[in-house]
């Protein structure tokens, strides 16, 4: 595959990236597998998948109560991965990474113990009209069980936060906000918000799913009190995730699950938790997981700043900027449809562009579009509230990322105007 | 016409029109074209009653017994479900409950529709085939053949 | 690696597992690995390693949402594990399998949220003193949010329930214990403590955290409400687990955590929940795992059963037929040590052995076998209140698996036998 | 006569005295054997206050500030641990804050024992030495040369 028209990918080398991918060399309906379904999930490189398989090959053991080398082993390896993580979003100690399930277990993790912690009844936690369920529903439900209210910050027509109406009061507790919206693409300046809530002595929670393989994330540059993401969204294993979380307040902070690993001493009467990070961290880890995601943040490092330092915008992220100039071409020429109209138009995007075509479903248009080979998602991609702000059932989705080439947007376009033409 | 066929037989009959078309466009294209034949649903049926869950796209579907025989109509708001929603009524329209609690879907797989069976919640048809066999069965003790 | 002396497992050919096991090429201080540390974690065989890449490289997508063909051949995959796991615990329904991160996560999911459906103040939830911590924090957490009290089941000098003494009460809600015990190996008579508590009309949850490898685990035929295991420990992959629901329970149980999968609509005002399994897996799943686990089951399933078939005991699951001898012999020649005292002399166990050594600490004898190859685990084995109840402040414990073998076993006798005379 | 060495040198010393055990056994025993000269903790101070947190086995560690110097007394219940914290004692003892504040542990993983420096929670080892090290951080402003 070549890209013929790529002024930005000049020094980036996407054959290299793709090359790297195994699933890119399948078919789906005799046809090569377009992916752009990269918001939902990642791909995998190849050193990620054998990151997993050497760890059970070689050293797999249960960790950190073990004596023997293997423990020890998978331990260090462990322990290894959540320095990883603590250098790649620069948070100050290694145990402030929590590692969890994925971003949906670390957001009911940050509500369920903050809503111990702070919220008492008359409450509110504050959070965006854009919010994917994974950040509405967990504060709803500590919500109810401390007699808190949720409060919500309007989107502009635009896809952004109203900031002219955010509805901070004196009862607000919590702000939980996502860093970039999974069905708009929109980068939300967190960073202000975080800055304004900070001062009327709020506890900011960001939901980084979206972020975390697309932007630089510095923890504590963006000043927030808790940062929540999953490893599969980031090139890595399915079933991981991080909770990062400011020292002072994860002290403070109530454990969530009981069991293994999170306990110092226990009696039927009484327990006391273990420090930092363990006290948040019950039962056996997801061991071979989170070696992956140490994996998948090394490999991003190694690519991304490699391209970056190649190409004319020193620092800025080669993966960042590629994925830029897909969203770009895509939305001009997608534009060129009859009746295709974008959902999120916010100034500041990620590579992701959801739309609605006059006439057709999305259901329709994703069906046809697979029978190409391109993988979109359609339907209400777990935004159900956003969706009715924007009085739409659903939308077509497509979301870009390292390896996807100019070639395979014009050949998404493409195909979309076949589809509309048989749907219409 | 289909109506004097046995389901099985009227499964053959997809199975034939279908085994025309060697490319996805022109299966797709007559499976839109079928969506236009499926009977529809009176407006007022329309409800949330009558509403399949687990489809992306939303159907509706109602059951009707006439002359010991199911009598279904339908609706879907994606032209590619309704195109689904009426093979499925085709095979089992005007049969009798036990019929229908007793048919195959087989045919589906052999259609090359088989991605539409799938568990995945985006697509309704098996949510569709047991909604239809749940009518039967609630039908099946009403039915003076029963 | 050749067994001399193993009547037992003539129709057992040990050499044809170990085969499967790429970890036991591994050598440890130069030394050939002996891995007696099962009950922690399992080794994987090469089938479930495999699965989890081979999904990675060829059909990794979003699961349950997607129109596109690998979401849908992802879903597929997943919703195959389902139905696996379901016919090997024998339940009525796939969707009384939820999938969770972990036995300590199939804990805390049910303790939750029976917690909120039947906890009132002056309830008592009833455990047994031989219980994990994760059978145990989570059940304490449980009644101090709702008022309930934890009564305990007291152990016998063997190491068994006193059934004598079980204090069953009026106010009794919960009944809360294990299968098998991970530091005794003791296999409990949960089918008759479980009926007895039906009759009282008591909700009743099982960890089988270490049954799920050894025994032909049946929810039907024991007659629990609630059964829970983990992935890791029966051959599969990290991060994965089980909670296993009677329909008509799960159904009425409030969801745990919040988020994308386990809705149905979501406004900022109400949300309505998903059918089962999906109101209680939130989240993306750890698809991956979950596959490697169906495999995991599956691989189980194809070597136990057959060899089963070939073996005089039809019917018995030749791996536990094959721990036993081992257990048996491990238990005959290490009493041969002296001062060796083994804790857990129950009537019925899996192939876990436990002992102390007077005037050896388990450290040091876990730190001196480590040399020599052998890896065991030592300490409080996460059951702190059990190592009171026997005066012990920890043990060092041998678990024994299906690629074990009895020339690995006096290994571990002779070693022992070293260590000690150096410790003395 | 140790104290006169610096702790470099002392620590150049048990590289070259474990340099000659060629084998794990030797190691091993020659380490139960340092446990045996470890300046013991008074029995009134193994409180649970010196205890150091994260060793499967249970070590007491004490300090006191003579002469501008950390003097540590322990004990442990584990052979093993009591000859590493025989180890370290043997490095640190008698030494200022200041020294003991600066120095490098590598010789640990040179002697062989890296495996007890693992974060593995079974371990003590690092727990002890950043217990040792906060010692010296509290005398540090109240010695006299500091
Ligand atoms: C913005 C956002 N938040 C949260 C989530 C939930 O992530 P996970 O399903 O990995 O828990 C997603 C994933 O779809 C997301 O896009
Ligand atoms: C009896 C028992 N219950 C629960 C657990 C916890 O399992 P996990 O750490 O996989 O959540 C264990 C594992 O050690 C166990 O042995």
């Amino acid at each position: 595959m070549k890209t013929k028209d790529a002024p930005v990918t000049k020094a980036y080398d996407v054959e290299r990236i793709r090359a790297q991918f195994p699933i890119l060399r399948e078919l789906v309906h005799g046809k090569p597998l377009v992916y752009f379904d990269n918001a939902a999930t990642s791909q995998k490189p190849r050193r990620v998948i054998k990151a997993e398989s050497a760890y059970y090959a070689t050293i797999n053991a249960n960790v950190h109560r073990g004596v023997h080398t293997l423990s020890t082993k998978a331990t260090e390896a462990q322990e290894a991965a959540r320095e990883i993580v603590r250098r790649h979003i620069n948070a100050q100690h290694a145990h402030e990474v929590i590692f969890t399930g994925g971003t949906t277990a670390s957001l009911n993790l940050a509500s369920f113990s903050l809503g111990q912690l702070v919220l008492k009844p008359g409450d509110e936690v504050l959070i965006s009209g854009m919010e994917h369920h994974s950040n509405i529903v967990p504060w709803q439900l500590a919500c109810e069980r401390h007699g808190a209210k949720l409060k919500v910050i309007p989107i502009t027509e635009s896809g952004e936060w109203d900031l002219t109406q955010v509805p901070f009061s004196d009862e607000t507790r919590v702000l939980a906000v996502s860093h970039v919206s999974n069905m708009l693409g929109t980068i939300n300046p967190v960073k202000e918000l975080i800055a304004e809530a900070k001062k009327r002595g709020i506890i900011t929670a960001v939901d980084g799913a979206q972020a975390i393989a697309h932007l630089n994330v510095d923890v504590q540059d963006l000043g927030c009190d808790l940062y929540a993401f999953s490893g599969h969204k980031a090139y890595g294993p399915t079933g991981t995730g991080v909770l990062y979380g400011r020292e002072e307040l994860l002290e403070r902070m109530p454990p969530w699950q009981g069991g293994g690993e999170m306990i110092d001493t226990v009696t039927f009467e009484k327990t006391t938790y273990a420090k930092l990070p363990f006290k948040f961290e019950a039962g056996t880890p997801n061991i071979a997981g989170i070696i992956g995601l140490g994996e998948a943040i090394r490999w991003m490092e190694d690519y991304d700043f490699a391209f970056a330092k190649a190409s004319a915008e020193q620092g800025k992220s080669a993966f960042a900027a590629h994925e830029h100039m897909l969203l770009e071409r895509a939305t001009k020429e997608l534009l060129t449809i009859d009746g295709l109209r974008i959902i999120g138009t916010a100034k500041e995007k990620v590579g992701v562009i959801s739309f609605v075509i006059e006439g057709v479903h999305h259901y329709d248009l994703g069906t046809l579009l697979d029978q190409q080979g391109i993988a979109v998602r359609t339907g209400h991609h777990c935004t159900q509230p956003l969706m009715e702000r924007f009085g739409v059932s659903g939308t077509t989705r497509a979301s870009f990322t390292c390896f996807n080439t100019t070639e395979e947007v014009d050949t998404m376009v493409t195909a979309t105007q076949k589809a509309v033409k048989m749907l219409r | 016409m289909s109506t004097t066929m046995t389901l099985a037989q009227t499964q053959q009959e997809l199975v034939s029109e279908f085994a025309m078309f060697s490319d996805w466009q022109d299966r797709y294209e007559h499976l839109i074209e079928l969506g236009k034949d499926l009977p529809l649903i009176a407006p007022e049926n329309k409800t949330d009653d009558n509403l399949v869950r687990g489809c992306q796209s939303r159907v509706w579907l109602n059951a009707q017994l006439k002359n010991d025989l199911v009598h279904f109509t339908a609706d879907s708001d994606a032209m590619i479900t309704k195109g689904i929603v009426a093979l499925l009524v085709r095979v089992f329209n005007d049969r009798t409950p036990e019929e229908i609690i007793g048919a195959s879907t087989d045919f589906i797989d052999t259609i090359g529709l088989r991605a539409h069976l799938s568990p995945n919640r985006a697509n309704g048809l098996s949510a569709m085939i047991d909604q239809m066999k749940r009518y039967a069965v609630a039908f099946s003790g009403n039915a003076s053949t029963a």
